[in-house]
């Protein structure tokens, strides 16, 4: 087998499955199944070996094909008696339960296909909103809400902080503008200098226009300096204010770290 | 590009373009055309909508050309306005309404924030529906009208008092993000100053 | 109302109301017409866009009409970056939303049956897009919530209905099936059986 280089990043052990079946085609009254096998556990080497995620649902799979590898070792046992305990054999038979799967699965990653061409499709036009009509309303408007209950308003609000939580995720890994380095400097200077004797508050050490992710340049560098015990921080209450106090270490020290902290 | 590519291409920019309308200069910019050339195209393509009898018309104000709906018609736009489907809230309106509720007093710009979309039009058709009103100014740059809901909000919701809004359950669904979020807008605000803090201290001492 | 108003009014309607669109009822009452009859205006009207390589478009998404760009078009609305572009789901999104659209409503669990692996991450992800929804809970053990498709689902892929899926049938190409006994088959051809063992080692013997 050729050595892979890139390795493609899989859905999941069936994916990859698919993937070797798929690559097996040409040649398919030449492969056998332990072959497939012998494939997979490269693949799962590989992926160790490139510190790809290997999860469990990848190891169930290569113990059932190792089932199915070592069955075809031994010997067939002579053909059994026609009885009636043939259903409950079947059931327990791992290849037809693989196939089921693998065919179930199939039809799902093909509709995902059509899914992302008509998300292709529409990604090409646009709309605009709706023309303001509140011109045409008559003077005194039916009820506004009409079919709409308070817990309507509570899911609303949900939803719209789900998405912008998934939103702020995205964006805190991309912009990294301002070092940790920088900002633990830049608060231990602001808390020596504070009029009111090494104390600040969380909110001031950010000033005015922090955006969020100078909120959270800040808090890391918050967490790195309490950790060297260079300042101590507390709150009164749940959400409230938090205090940030200098303990007076790390004073005329620069040991301020070289690299930058990782985030 | 031909005459009636750029005719077509400028019509799609018109609509899309919404309420807004695009500046002449934006548009010839786009279909890499002379201004005076595209203002032709587009005086053709208004002349062409009135002479078609078609239902949108090319309207200019200040500048900037926009799509509208034809005048003769506004007696079925009265009706499409008290539709039972339009006149209940869109989507973005009922969005818009439940974080104004729940985060009052909130400026525009905060809501977009946390919607992520543009929410002017959403917010004018709740002052119309009066579902909203401003509830002063923030004391921040630029003064920015702060909303509120009204007190027909609450009839209309058959709620007694704001407190009685439900859970919106945000801890439940586990959403550290929100909370982390929740942390650092309180911490903005301010709540505390220093005096409350000693205050709150000698209170503890006593 | 004669064909030639109808369809400007509708025109103008389906202007108006923008992306959220204008179900057919609504457009029926509105114009005073049968909603047959109203359908067949706006195929005409969508062919005559078309026809006369016009800058907009008809569609009908999620049960209800609204004018679109031209897809053609797209090249020129990037450059004004009027629509916030929207990020394409992940394969494992894609999957997974697949998953739901033809399954719901749906557990986790089934979900993860079917693809082999965890889908938590997946599930948040268009939870949080707004594309899929809980549809209450299954009356199993530990009544676990049971997932479907929403309105949004329908726009941001531009179907009209879920009617509009493909067959599910269509995928299911006996080829795979094929292909997958038949490497089956062969490995079980190769494993012998006791006889021939036997007959083997006699051989050997000999």
């Amino acid at each position: 087998m050729t050595v892979l280089y890139r390795l493609p990043v899989f859905e999941g052990p069936l994916d990859l499955l698919l993937h070797l079946i798929d690559r097996a085609e040409i040649d398919i009254r030449d492969i056998r199944i332990s072959e497939i096998a012998d494939q997979y556990f490269e693949y799962l080497a590989a992926m160790q070996e490139m510190e790809l995620e290997v999860t469990s649902e990848f190891l169930v799979m290569a113990a059932t094909l190792l089932l199915i590898k070592s069955r075809e070792l031994l010997p067939k046992p002579p053909p059994p008696e026609p009885s009636e305990s043939e259903e409950g054999e079947e059931a327990a038979d791992p290849r037809e339960e693989l196939i089921r799967k693998l065919i179930e699965y199939r039809k799902y990653k093909a509709a995902a296909a059509w899914l992302n061409e008509r998300q292709r499709e529409r990604n090409l036009v646009f709309t605009r909103e709706p023309v303001d009509l509140t011109a045409f309303l008559p003077a005194k408007p039916a009820n506004p809400v009409e079919g709409l209950g308070a817990d309507d308003l509570a899911l609303a609000f949900r939803k719209a902080m789900r998405r912008m939580a998934d939103r702020t995720r995205a964006v805190a890994i991309r912009r990294y503008e301002i070092s940790v380095k920088d900002r633990m400097r830049h608060v231990v200077q602001a808390l020596k200098g504070s009029p009111d004797g090494r104390l600040r508050l969380f909110a001031e050490l950010l000033g005015d226009r922090a955006n969020r992710h100078e909120i959270v340049v800040t808090l890391l560098a918050l967490l790195e300096l309490m950790k060297r015990n260079w300042i101590v921080c507390h709150q009164t209450r749940m959400f409230g204010e938090i205090v940030v106090t200098w303990t007076g270490s790390g004073e005329g020290e620069d040991g301020l770290p070289d690299d930058e902290i990782g985030a | 590009m031909d005459y009636r590519t750029m005719k077509s291409v400028l019509e799609g920019l018109l609509f899309a373009s919404g309420d807004e309308g695009i500046p002449l200069k934006t548009a010839a910019e786009i279909v890499g055309a002379d201004p005076g050339v595209v203002r032709d195209v587009l005086d053709d393509l208004a002349r062409e909508y009135v002479r078609d009898e078609r239902g949108i018309r090319v309207a200019e104000v200040a500048g900037a050309y926009r799509l509208t709906t034809a005048p003769e018609h506004a007696p079925y736009f009265e009706k499409l306005a008290i539709s039972p489907a339009r006149s209940a809230l869109s989507q973005a309106a009922l969005e818009t309404l439940a974080i104004v509720a729940y985060r009052q007093p909130i400026t525009r710009v905060e809501i977009e924030e946390i919607r992520g979309v543009n929410s002017d039009r959403a917010i004018q058709s709740l002052l119309a529906k009066d579902l909203i009103e401003e509830k002063g100014r923030a004391d921040t740059v630029g003064r920015p009208i702060l909303y509120g809901t009204t007190r027909a909000f609450l009839d209309w919701f058959g709620l007694s008092g704001l407190d009685q809004l439900p859970d919106p359950g945000l801890y439940e669904s586990g959403e550290l993000a929100e909370r982390t979020r929740l942390l650092f807008e309180r911490s903005e605000e301010r709540q505390l100053s220093l005096e409350d803090l000693e205050r709150a201290l000698e209170l503890e001492r006593e």
